[in-house]
């Protein structure tokens, strides 16, 4: 038996991070009545733990951790570098946000399903960002999408129901899109390690198949334009922390997938398929900015403007520099952190008057001002003013758009930014209208007006602490070159 | 061409009828079984593709259509029991209006 | 399971939905061309992991080489696994109570069915349970079997005491995934790394395992075809 | 940290911090917040100081943070940078009095001094900034900062006065960004340096580099308000006074002027643009706005419109002095961006008393007003002569400069803008002055208010006398040492030096 007592280096705390969310939702399955307070101990637990990991790889570099010692293509392997990180620390944000929110948000029996529910997606994450096994990768998407439908549905009502059997069917849909491109790989090149693909990969009709049927799936749960049919309804009608989680998190995962593969298994990708990616995402930024533009009810406005902010994620494809790929990360980034404060802004505004109509919104916000700062400051970022993240991730792409001479992606960039700005400005100008007391008011928690004000914070100092993350998301260097992007 | 490439044939021609029936049936019932049918074309191909190894097939591919098949119930179940309660809060099981269009 | 087939009204649009599916059909036939010929120029011997999977076997601790994919080389997707399985079941739950069925008191013929059968069912399940080490057979067969049990009793009308509906029910639902991931931890603690059974422990360990993942998904299923959590105070 | 380093920051601390904890204060705590906001001011007034005399003695004053790979975050106070950090921070000094006299009383105070600060910290961070990311970053923070207050009130009119504001702003943002991130990856550094950075620059092709400058330059001239670019700033005269004078004279404004002339000398170096060519065109907006502005201030009613188009017509002074490539005009051109503040400023203050007080807001409601408010009025008639250019006030010595530099630099169609744009000041001021002073009064004002044996509050009256002092001072002593004229002149050296 080896020694028993482990120093603080090889403590595998990437593990920890999926094993620890299970815990707790089973934890918090069996004992419904203590389910808060072991919710946010795993929380807090698991924060320490993507922290631990990050001080490990900032330490050994980019690190592979073969479960079960077999070592693909045997076994699985987990694999974590810069990239993987920076996705770990915003879930792991995002999530300590979300769970602090959660407290004030739900009554003691949704709290009871909310919790494990909320558990089980927060390892579902952990373990996809971890994950280096294409098949393990669909197993984790499996438990990703069925916990997000689970908790969509936890707000009941017709709405939230028809969006969730939508989001389910779509969600199967892609995983088996997905599965069925793992299996001709697998079958093609006897290995589900992304490594080990990537070695043996050579480009074939196989392959082409196999890689349109696992974009296309990734796509679908990405909500691209026009896949993005299902999001809104979604992402709107589920209660607010969980539409935070959705549009911080959940789309985030599957593009996580999608740029992995894109970069490892798939560089004979023709120019063609990368300027369609990028079409469709333009399609996406200028489609969704304008649909949010039409909308009366402020959760649906926002999640139409995560659709165009998923947008920008795929202008980095045809440009296709370490710049680009930068760039497209801090969109995910701050976006993540922006959504998520404008969610809980949106469900401070429904817990206290009850309604999210656009135009009835001064009634509300004369009263909250934290969360209308907090609506204000996620603003800023998701419009790309300075200084916020928003402004980095917009000033990198711009850049690599001219550096790479496809001037007309900034174009698209600037009008995304300008129809964004445009609603941002359409609710916030309620803020300083004169209004009445509103009839049925709700004292909203401290906490959760806190918690969204936080989460604005964050994605402002994005824009502030660029070094630090870039300096983080080289570690292994996942979009190759010699980093130092910029 | 040897039976394994037959039943994989088979499995692709499961996948895409259950696509079409996913796509035009609007009962969500049909829906959900659309699905199952992908899946079990997917599995087939899986597994049929492992027998193309010389002396025992490819255990590993067996492997993954269990858990892929466990997955499968697993999410079928739930996908049952929201239907139930989309009708019983809609009063039809169908969405309001085609998804896929 | 009640459908409900409400036939949609005959309307003048119904002719255009079958244009726009024979539409449909162009496109999804070149899809089933495309993959099928993606499938074809598959070559024709698979590089396959039969032989690691071989090598390997016997420092496995089961002799059956899908039991050892499943429990030992790929047992980490066997855990996230069941835990899809328990996160359905919650979902499930989440969703509200079972729904009420009235069905007729169940005749004889099921009652004495389920008498009969139930107790075999279960001894079938532990048999495919200890043979799942060395044959075909495991977990997962053994647990869908337990399940058939269970479902046979809530067909004949039979429900779980309300003694046991609470904490005992879940407790078995989470037994598998749980003593899974205490065998982790347990192994990490131990200085090995996730699912790192020491060889001589190995047999033991699996059967461990599957034992409770065969509680698990035996009851799990059944409690899914309940469709809702049970009800408080809800027997026979 | 060294002195150096740090004092930038302490710059625009002395103003953020007091803003950032009157947001959380409660609306009755009245003293606490009129005394941060002092504090502050007059802390700020002090740095400053420090580090005019600091430059005017060779010393550095620098901060730098790192923004991006690359790119830093840069504060440094070079002389040009002193002179609008000096001019906004004696005026914020004094706007601040002025606004906690005009909005006692009324709602929301906490909420409108903190963007008040927040908006002086941008202009403050705008003077400093050492690159053009920096500029553009504390450029679109000030936008922001602006807003609130233009919509302050909150009504309806208020509210489309922000829309906008907003429209043009951020579309003048977008603009400033794409040529800023434009002209970064072609020169690959974007730090402001004495006769700029794009003349040693080879490689890069003329045509490229002329479009950035007019995308920069359209950028900056929505805040500068050039044709036709100045939509927005009339209707922003909705907000209340105080916000009018941050407008006009301290901030947003200016920090168009300022911009303009930071581009022109210290990114592509006057002689640089004038040789691109840019430099003639430009000269002529700008000729043509002062015209244009004047000509539409000639027909305005409401005075608070009028002074507006006044200001149009007056900052393009700066942009003319400028783009008039001689160091004698850029002397004129420099000068004012201080001149037409500390003139401007006085008018809406005086504006303001005239609304607050009697409830005036039509140069036709304004007959014998003299004789009500005969303080307000001697300030206002000062500030009017100056922006005529009457001798020896603020106005005279600017408009003397740009004219003797025109000649010097052979543009001699420049003397006729002046002369005609004078002749059309003293055509919108001399009625009113006449009115106010000689015409008899309505039997009863719009609105009147009594404060007793004063014709009004203290803190609206003292603000408009120290900045018409300041009109008949800045002119008076304009050759004694660390006089705006003076500085201006220190600046062109380093511009032209050869």
């Amino acid at each position: 038996m080896p020694d028993v007592l482990l120093s603080i280096a090889d403590i595998p705390w990437g593990v920890m991070t999926i094993v620890l969310p299970l815990a707790g939702a089973m934890s918090s399955f069996l004992w419904p009545r203590r389910a808060l307070p072991l919710g946010l101990a795993t929380a807090l637990a698991i924060v320490i733990c993507v922290a631990g990991l990050g001080w490990q790889l900032v330490q050994q570099g980019a690190q592979r951790y073969a479960v079960g010692g077999w070592g693909a293509p045997l076994g699985i392997d987990l694999y974590a570098d810069g990239l993987s990180l920076l996705m770990l620390m915003m879930t792991a944000v995002v999530g300590l946000g979300i769970s602090i929110y959660s407290c004030g948000y739900f009554n003691l029996e949704r709290a009871r399903y909310f919790w494990p529910l909320w558990m089980f997606l927060w390892a579902a994450l952990n373990a996809l960002f971890l994950s280096a096994d294409i098949f393990n990768l669909y197993v984790t998407l499996e438990l990703l999408g069925l916990a997000a439908v689970a908790l969509v549905a936890l707000a009941g009502g017709a709405d939230a129901l028809t969006g969730a059997m939508r989001y389910l069917l779509v969600s199967l849909l892609g995983s088996l899109c997905y599965l069925l491109g793992v299996t001709l790989l697998y079958h093609s090149f006897g290995s589900v390690d992304i490594a080990i693909l990537a070695e043996r990969v050579e480009s074939s009709p196989t392959v082409w198949a196999a890689m349109g049927l696992m974009i296309t799936g990734l796509l679908l749960k990405t909500a691209l334009f026009p896949l993005h049919f299902w999001l809104p309804s979604a992402h709107a009608s589920a209660p607010a922390p969980v539409s935070a989680l959705l549009s911080a998190l959940v789309v985030k995962a599957s593009f996580y997938i999608l740029l992995r593969l894109w970069l490892e298994l798939f560089p004979f990708a023709s120019a063609a398929l990368a300027q369609l990616l990028g079409l469709l995402g333009a399609a996406a930024v200028l489609w969704g900015g304008l649909q949010a533009l039409r909308q009366t009810q402020l959760k649906m406005l926002i999640a139409y403007s995560t659709v165009a902010q998923l947008g920008y994620l795929f202008l980095a494809f045809p440009l296709a520099s370490i710049t680009g790929w930068t760039g497209a990360l801090y969109v995910l980034l701050s976006h993540a952190a922006a959504k998520t404060a404008m969610f809980m802004a949106a469900g401070n505004i429904l817990y206290f008057g009850g309604h999210d109509r656009i135009v009835d919104l001064d009634r509300v916000v004369q009263h909250l001002p934290l969360t209308i700062t907090a609506f204000a400051l996620a603003g800023i970022s998701i419009m790309g003013l300075p200084p916020s993240g928003g402004f980095i991730a917009k000033w990198l792409l711009l850049e690599a758009a001219i550096l790479s001479g496809q001037w007309w992606w900034g174009i698209v960039l600037i009008l995304g930014g300008l129809l964004s700005a445009a609603w941002v400005f359409k609710v916030v100008g309620y803020a300083f209208t004169r209004s009445e007391v509103p009839h049925e008011a709700r004292a909203v928690p401290a906490a959760m007006e806190w918690t969204a004000l936080l989460m604005a914070m964050v994605a402002i100092l994005l824009g502030l602490f660029v070094p630090w993350l870039l300096a983080l998301m080289e570690i292994g260097l996942p979009f190759g070159g010699v980093g130092s992007a910029g | 061409m040897s039976p394994a490439l037959l039943y994989a044939l088979v499995g692709v021609g499961l996948f895409t009828l259950g696509l079409y029936a996913l796509i035009v049936h609007a009962h969500l019932l049909r829906k959900i079984l659309a699905i199952n049918v992908m899946a079990s074309g997917v599995f087939l191909v899986l597994v049929a593709l492992a027998a193309r190894t010389q002396g025992t097939p490819d255990p590993v591919a067996h492997a993954m259509v269990i858990t892929g098949i466990v997955v499968a119930v697993s999410a079928t179940a739930l996908a049952l029991a929201l239907m139930l309660r989309v009708r019983a809060a809609t009063g039809r099981a169908e969405l309001a209006e085609e998804p896929l269009e | 399971m009640k459908k409900s087939n409400k036939p949609k009204p005959i309307t003048e649009n119904d002719s255009r939905q079958t244009q726009w599916r024979l539409l449909l059909v162009v496109p999804l036939s070149a899809l089933a061309v495309g993959l099928g010929y993606a499938v074809l120029s598959l070559p024709s011997q698979a590089p396959g992991l039969s032989k690691h999977v071989a090598a390997k076997l016997e420092t496995s601790g089961v002799s059956n080489p899908v039991t050892a994919v499943l429990l030992n080389f790929r047992g980490y997707d066997t855990l996230l696994e069941l835990g899809v399985l328990l996160l359905a079941l919650l979902g499930v739950w989440s969703l509200g109570a079972a729904p009420k069925r009235h069905e007729p008191p169940p005749g004889l013929v099921l009652e004495l069915l389920s008498r009969l059968l139930v107790p075999l069912l279960i001894l079938v399940a532990g048999y495919l349970l200890w043979a799942g080490a060395g044959a075909p057979g495991g977990a997962f067969q053994a647990g869908s079997v337990l399940a058939t049990a269970g479902v046979l009793l809530l067909l004949a009308g039979w429900r779980l005491d309300s003694r046991f509906s609470g904490l005992p029910l879940r407790l078995a639902l989470v037994a598998g995934l749980g003593v899974f991931l205490l065998v982790a931890v347990v192994l990490i603690l131990l200085g090995g790394r996730l699912l790192e059974y020491p060889p001589s422990f190995a047999g033991a360990l699996i059967l461990l395992i599957e034992a409770a993942a065969t509680l698990s998904i035996g009851t799990a299923l059944a409690a899914l075809f309940l469709g809702g959590r049970p009800e408080k105070g809800a027997h026979r | 940290m060294n002195w150096g380093a740090a004092l930038p920051l302490f710059v625009l601390a002395s103003s953020l911090l007091p803003g950032l904890v009157i947001f959380f204060l409660p609306e009755e705590r009245v003293a606490i917040r009129s005394t941060l906001n002092l504090v502050g001011a007059a802390l700020k007034l002090v740095l400053a100081g420090v580090m005019v005399w600091g430059i005017f003695h060779g010393s550095h004053f620098e901060t730098r943070l790192p923004l991006l790979p690359g790119l830093d975050l840069l504060l440094r106070a070079d002389p040009l940078s002193m002179l609008f950090v000096g001019l906004s921070s004696i005026l914020w000094l004094v706007t601040t009095v002025y606004a906690i006299g005009y909005l006692e009383g009324s709602p929301n105070r906490s909420r409108f001094f903190g963007f008040f600060s927040l908006c002086v910290t941008a202009t403050v961070g705008v003077a400093l900034a050492g690159n053009l990311i920096t500029f553009l970053l504390f450029y679109e923070l000030l936008t922001l900062a602006t807003y609130p207050l233009i919509v302050h009130r909150g009504t309806e009119v208020a509210r489309r006065a922000g829309r906008t504001y907003l429209i043009y702003t951020v579309a003048g943002g977008t603009l400033l960004l794409i040529g800023t991130v434009w002209l970064y990856t072609l020169a690959g550094t974007l730090e402001f340096t004495p006769r700029g950075f794009l003349s040693t620059l080879d490689g890069a092709s003329s045509t490229a580099l002329v479009i950035i400058f007019v995308l920069l330059i359209a950028g900056l001239g929505v805040k500068a308000a050039l044709i036709p670019l100045h939509g927005w700033l009339p209707q922003a005269m909705v907000a209340p006074a105080p916000v009018s004078a941050l407008l006009h004279a301290v901030a947003v404004v200016k920090a168009g002027a300022f911009g303009i002339v930071r581009v022109i000398y210290d990114v592509y170096g006057i002689q640089f643009s004038a040789t691109l060519g840019v430099t003639l065109p430009l000269a002529i907006v700008a000729a043509v706005t002062i015209i244009y502005g004047s000509m539409r201030a000639l027909f305005q009613d409401d005075l608070k419109r009028r002074l507006a188009f006044s200001t149009v017509s007056q900052v393009a002074y700066i942009v003319l002095g400028i783009t008039i490539v001689g160091p004698i005009a850029a002397v004129g051109g420099l000068v004012h961006l201080v001149h037409q503040g500390v003139m401007k400023i006085t008018l809406f203050f005086c504006a303001g008393n005239l609304a607050e007080t009697l409830g005036i807001h039509k140069v036709s409601e304004m007959n014998g007003v003299g004789r009500r408010m005969p303080w307000t009025m001697a300030a206002f008639t000062i500030a009017a002569f100056g922006m005529i250019g009457v001798p020896p006030l603020a106005g005279f010595i600017s408009k003397w400069y740009l004219g003797l530099g025109a000649l010097d630099a052979g543009q001699g169609w420049v003397i006729f803008i002046l002369a005609g744009s004078s002749l059309l000041n003293a055509g919108y001021f001399l009625p009113i002055l006449y009115a106010a002073w000689f015409k008899t009064p309505a039997d009863a004002w719009p609105a009147e208010r009594s404060f007793g044996r004063r014709e009004t509050a203290w803190a609206l009256l003292a603000p408009p006398l120290v900045t018409a002092f300041l009109t008949l001072a800045v002119g008076l002593l304009a050759s004694a040492p660390f006089s705006p004229l003076q500085w201006a002149r220190f600046i062109t050296t380093l511009e032209y030096a050869e």
